[in-house]
């Protein structure tokens, strides 16, 4: 789940961790009263869940309340990557010395958190050279300690008898702390601002575990998804729109886009991409349906291979479906593992007979997308 | 032979009593597992399709011998299930559960590694010694003995692979799945090393797909193998997947593409298929190839021509 | 630092381990008014850093505010091992059900933690044999994870399924959160009482490292020694008073030791073990012959062998008490190690021959002794 | 040869520059101690008696190969400069530093147990491989080489029995305090298995001191020894320590006297000394013994007769 700027900030702030004077608001009244609150030139931050909000003019500055109101009302009515502007952000504009980059994040192939850091922050932070990019790993176990967070700073050309040094490994304590004890997947500060002798992040960008939102019930909520896409989370389904014509759906993202691969193989075009993950019911397997005829689809294919999923329940719910709704398209079935034969004689009492193998039914869903 | 699990290997259950614990405790034990023991603080006492029911691992290991544990216990208890078991000295741990934070992941692998235990997932298939002993949730059927090793990421597709090796008679030594999540306990390169080892594998056939590095490291390791290996990389007209902001983006730097995949492997000598069904046929050819040439290390990775693609 | 039974409560009820209502007064009035407050038949408890409390007669019962006065009355009075009552607690009599025992100390030679826990808890838990004894380590990575506690609780027969089970697990993680957090060498309670469906800590035993005490801000302070103790301890000295005519002045426990072990083989009788540390200056080797001469001995060993302490430095503070103050009883100086030679010289101008060896220096000693 | 350090010991002190560090740096380069860094984040890029100075560990490390630290930072850092120098993968550390945290020391002791490094203390008076290399704070001039290895808990008194050593022409292979914090890195076993195995040692003494059973233990691995050991216990006439509450009882039952010490000693076939300086003489009979009759492993501890006690 990733979270707002101004919700970064504010987890930020109740770890200790230095941000800039402001807070969000939703109309241009409230950033000129945020603007006369502050007291001094403001930059305005359309909050959009994206990365690319700078280069796309969702940044502003004023120099008073006025200005502050008007770069407001422009934000407002901007949509940036598809993402209208609902909030933005009023805050300090800060003196800005030098700009650093900070994150933590999980190296999956190091299977522990990597430290990065940079006295190269800014915008363009990917295009800044390896040699100037620190990064460290983190022993879970050990944590972070604070030779570890005094050793970055040294790599980073920050004299440690400096201010700007105690205040940095201040700063690399706090966000560990966020993100351990936040279940975050990613906590970025770009840039790191040194401004006079304070140490301030500029931005934040957030980035909560799924798996661990139950266990964090402090945090705010952002819903991500459009409301297509929480339909389909919710019933543990993965949906993707792709531009063919042929419905997909299986289980298991590997043996899905095995499903893509194959179907791409025989010159088939995939409408989209559905994995159904492990056992899904009637209400999950009728969802799934429905969200693949969504897309006006010329055939469909629905290929299981049973584990934890069995292919009675798969039947079951595909029988029930059919029955109840109606199934406008020609759907190919393939079914094979867990309960396979009582999955098959579910199947053949609505006249659908079962394919043993993936290519069998991929080449035969594609003839029939071809056909109609 | 096979690798990390045997007809030998003493098994144990953690939540035996729960819907899919049962389910596949009976369908473990019917494919021959030797399940000594289980544990369900509710079901402590009883017995469950015969197999003895504990409080807690430790409660199992005062009265079995335990090798091996797999685990069913729902997410937000995992992390200590697991640990659990490595505590008390079980030195392979498979994870079936799915949705574990990975900050738990990441805790039981980092003890895990303490410990010098093997930890296969979490959200895995699970392994398979073919007519040995499986421990996870696989069909029964369509694994049979032979010659080939199958490490991989996802389980379905596995499923798909190694059903299509079956019906082609290719047998298999093991089967293993490291696990979909990002933080996992054995890796692909964990596993090709055993399989290297292992007498009974004479090829091993390798399942990713995109995102990630894990390939890109495999073919590190592949390089200095003996042993052919096929691979079958999912994804190749899948959309991109999702990408953790700036330090995602620094981390991988370019890798995680299929193309960028398959350009590793096949650099490091190992056959990529360009559809599922397609890794039947290449390690017949490989497999053939070993008898009528006289297998020898590193052969295959010299021919200039691509099998039948 | 040990801590009284009822700042152990409070600290426990700070990490929402349950302890019985009640608290501490310092007058037989105020104990009338909590038993009043309770409302139901009390405990009070005599306050005093002793683990012989019990059976010294320090804990009373009273069914109401003026028995629970009466019995305040009487413990005011009280002397117990030497400690005058100062405090006392006043609390809810339990229903005891079953008492337990539950503790956190460190095992110095496994060198780490060890949770220890008996169903067979109460006074004489030191007469309980190995078998009701549960002893576990607790590695400090992996830290007191769900499954420890739940298989001490298992190992001390309670049922898992059971509402006690459930409650004391939470008791050791929380028991384990104040070990670790506060720094404790001990934690421990004794008895950990069963009382219907509740689990309580009817007493409470916390034992705070003395060399973490500056990281722990927010614990009371408790002060455990005598007036002399804490001037000899705040000069980094070890003092302890014995019974014989020898004073004894070394620097480190060991030595001290040694010392004491060669005067006792020569016949002598030492009066004070005084263990004068490392780097002991010139005010430091003043209190050190002040606190010796207060024992009246009748000969004095100073047995120095410089390392961390320089031989200089011990000669100078010496010289210097010996010039301002004066000794009235003959002392025997053996000082070898660092800076020797500049420490025989400085010794030598106030008229004093070092010697080289300690046997020689302590038979010397013993000789004078005998003498005087 | 000698123990855990030598002549070609690569040594860093972290925190050269205060007054302890400062003054040890100068007596240990005068014992001939190779000290190839020190650390102190104020006097960075200078030289301090013509050793280089660093910001930290890790800068020296990027400079010099470094096998072993010795640590004189304050107790409030000494946990965080003892873990920075075993991450660095520095595989001795003795850690000179009183007063730290017991939870601190658990954690330096546990996390070297994980890196597999060696910790010495903390409060440790240090180790000396007589004329090859000192780390610590013992004075130079006591210690000279020879065929006696000694390990110790408490420091003066080493410096005293040592001291008396030398005086009667028996030098040492290697002197190491264990430091006398109730937990510390290597115990009295893991000194002792390393002068087992050392050929340039050939009689180890222990010195002790009543509480804990740190003694008791020693004796348990002396009952393997070839060599002979020869201990001397302080505190026989000392007044007894404090203990902790009824869970240190549980846990010392009825160890820690001196009494029980000696006696667990002599039935492993340890001589104990009565008194410090007893301990030369015991040496040397153990040496002659050992001329006279070509020495056997066990020959001593079946001798009957005490000696000249």
């Amino acid at each position: 789940m990733k979270m707002f700027e101004y919700m970064g900030k504010e987890l930020f702030a109740t770890f200790g961790l230095p941000v800039p004077r402001g807070r969000m608001v939703k109309s241009p009244a409230e950033a000129a009263k945020v603007a006369a609150e502050i007291g001094s030139p403001v930059v305005i931050k359309s909050q959009v869940l994206s990365g690319k909000r700078g280069k796309a003019g969702g940044i502003k500055f004023a120099d008073d309340p006025e200005g502050a109101k008007a770069a407001a009302q422009e934000l407002f009515g901007m949509t940036i990557q598809g993402l209208p502007v609902d909030i933005v952000l009023v805050e300090e504009k800060l003196q800005i010395d030098k700009e650093l980059y900070l994150s933590i994040t999980i190296d999956g192939s190091a299977k522990m958190p990597v430290l990065i850091a940079s006295a190269h922050g800014g915008m363009d932070i990917e295009e800044v050279d390896e040699e100037y990019i620190i990064k460290k790993h983190i022993d879970v176990e050990l944590g972070m300690q604070d030779f570890i967070a005094r050793d970055v700073v040294r790599r980073m050309g920050i004299p440690l008898t400096s201010t700007h040094a105690q205040e940095l490994i201040k700063v690399i304590k706090s966000l560990y702390k966020i993100f351990t004890q936040k279940d975050a997947e990613l906590v970025e500060i770009n840039p790191l601002v040194l401004s006079g002798d304070k140490v301030i992040a500029a931005d934040a960008k957030v980035t909560i575990d799924d798996e661990a939102i139950y266990r964090q019930p402090d945090l705010p909520w952002v819903e991500e998804h459009t409301a297509t896409e929480k339909a389909a989370h919710d019933l543990g389904l993965s949906f993707v729109e792709l531009d063919g014509d042929i419905g997909v759906m299986a289980n298991g993202a590997g043996i899905t886009m095995g499903t893509l691969d194959t179907l791409t193989y025989y010159g088939g075009k995939p409408a989209n991409f559905l994995d159904a993950g492990g056992g899904t019911g009637e209400e999950g397997t009728a969802k799934a349906l429905e969200l693949i005829l969504a897309r006006n689809p010329k055939s469909i294919i629905i290929n299981i291979f049973g584990g934890i999923t069995r292919c009675d329940d798969v039947a079951r719910a595909f029988a029930s479906v059919k029955k109840n709704i109606g199934i406008p398209v020609p759907v190919v079935i393939r079914l094979v593992g867990t309960n396979q034969e009582e999955g098959r004689a579910i199947l053949k009492e609505v006249g659908i007979e079962a394919y043993d193998f993936m290519q069998d039914a991929a080449r035969k869903a594609v003839e029939l997308a071809k056909v109609q | 032979m096979a690798i990390i699990i045997n007809e030998d290997t003493n098994v144990i259950v953690q939540g035996i009593s729960g819907k899919q614990g049962l389910f596949h405790t009976k369908q473990m034990l019917a494919y021959g597992t030797k399940i000594v023991a289980g544990t369900s603080s509710s079901k402590a006492g009883t017995t469950i399709e015969g197999v003895p029911v504990y409080d807690n691992v430790q409660a199992a290991c005062e009265n079995h011998q335990i090798d091996a544990s797999v685990i069913f216990i729902p997410a937000a208890g995992a992390k200590d299930a697991a640990l659990e078991a490595l505590e008390a000295g079980i030195k392979t741990v498979v994870v079936v559960t799915e949705h574990i934070p990975v900050h738990d992941e990441m805790i039981i692998v980092a003890y895990a590694k303490r410990v010098g235990a093997a930890v296969i997932g979490p959200n895995t298939f699970g392994i398979v010694s073919s007519g040995k002993c499986k421990m996870g949730i696989p069909p029964n059927q369509f694994f049979v003995p032979g010659p080939v090793g199958v490490v991989a990421r996802s389980g379905t597709l596995s499923y798909e692979i190694v059903g299509n090796l079956t019906a082609q008679s290719i047998g298999q030594s093991t089967v293993v799945g490291m696990g979909g999540d990002r933080v996992v306990g054995l890796t692909f390169v964990d596993v090709l090393k055993r399989f290297e080892q292992d007498p009974e594998t004479k090829a091993v056939v390798l399942i990713g797909e995109i995102g990630g590095n894990a390939e890109e490291e495999a073919a590190e390791y592949i390089k200095e193998m003996t042993k052919p290996v096929v691979a079958y990389l999912a994804g190749k007209s899948a959309p991109p997947g999702k990408r953790m902001g700036h330090a995602g983006a620094i981390i991988e730097r370019g890798k995680g593409t299929y193309s960028g995949k398959v350009e590793a492997l096949e650099a490091a000598g190992a056959m990529v298929a360009s559809v599922p069904w397609e890794v039947g046929s290449l390690i017949k050819k490989v497999l053939d190839l070993d008898k009528q040439f006289n297998w020898e290390p590193g052969a295959l990775r010299m021919r200039e021509e691509r099998l039948d693609r």
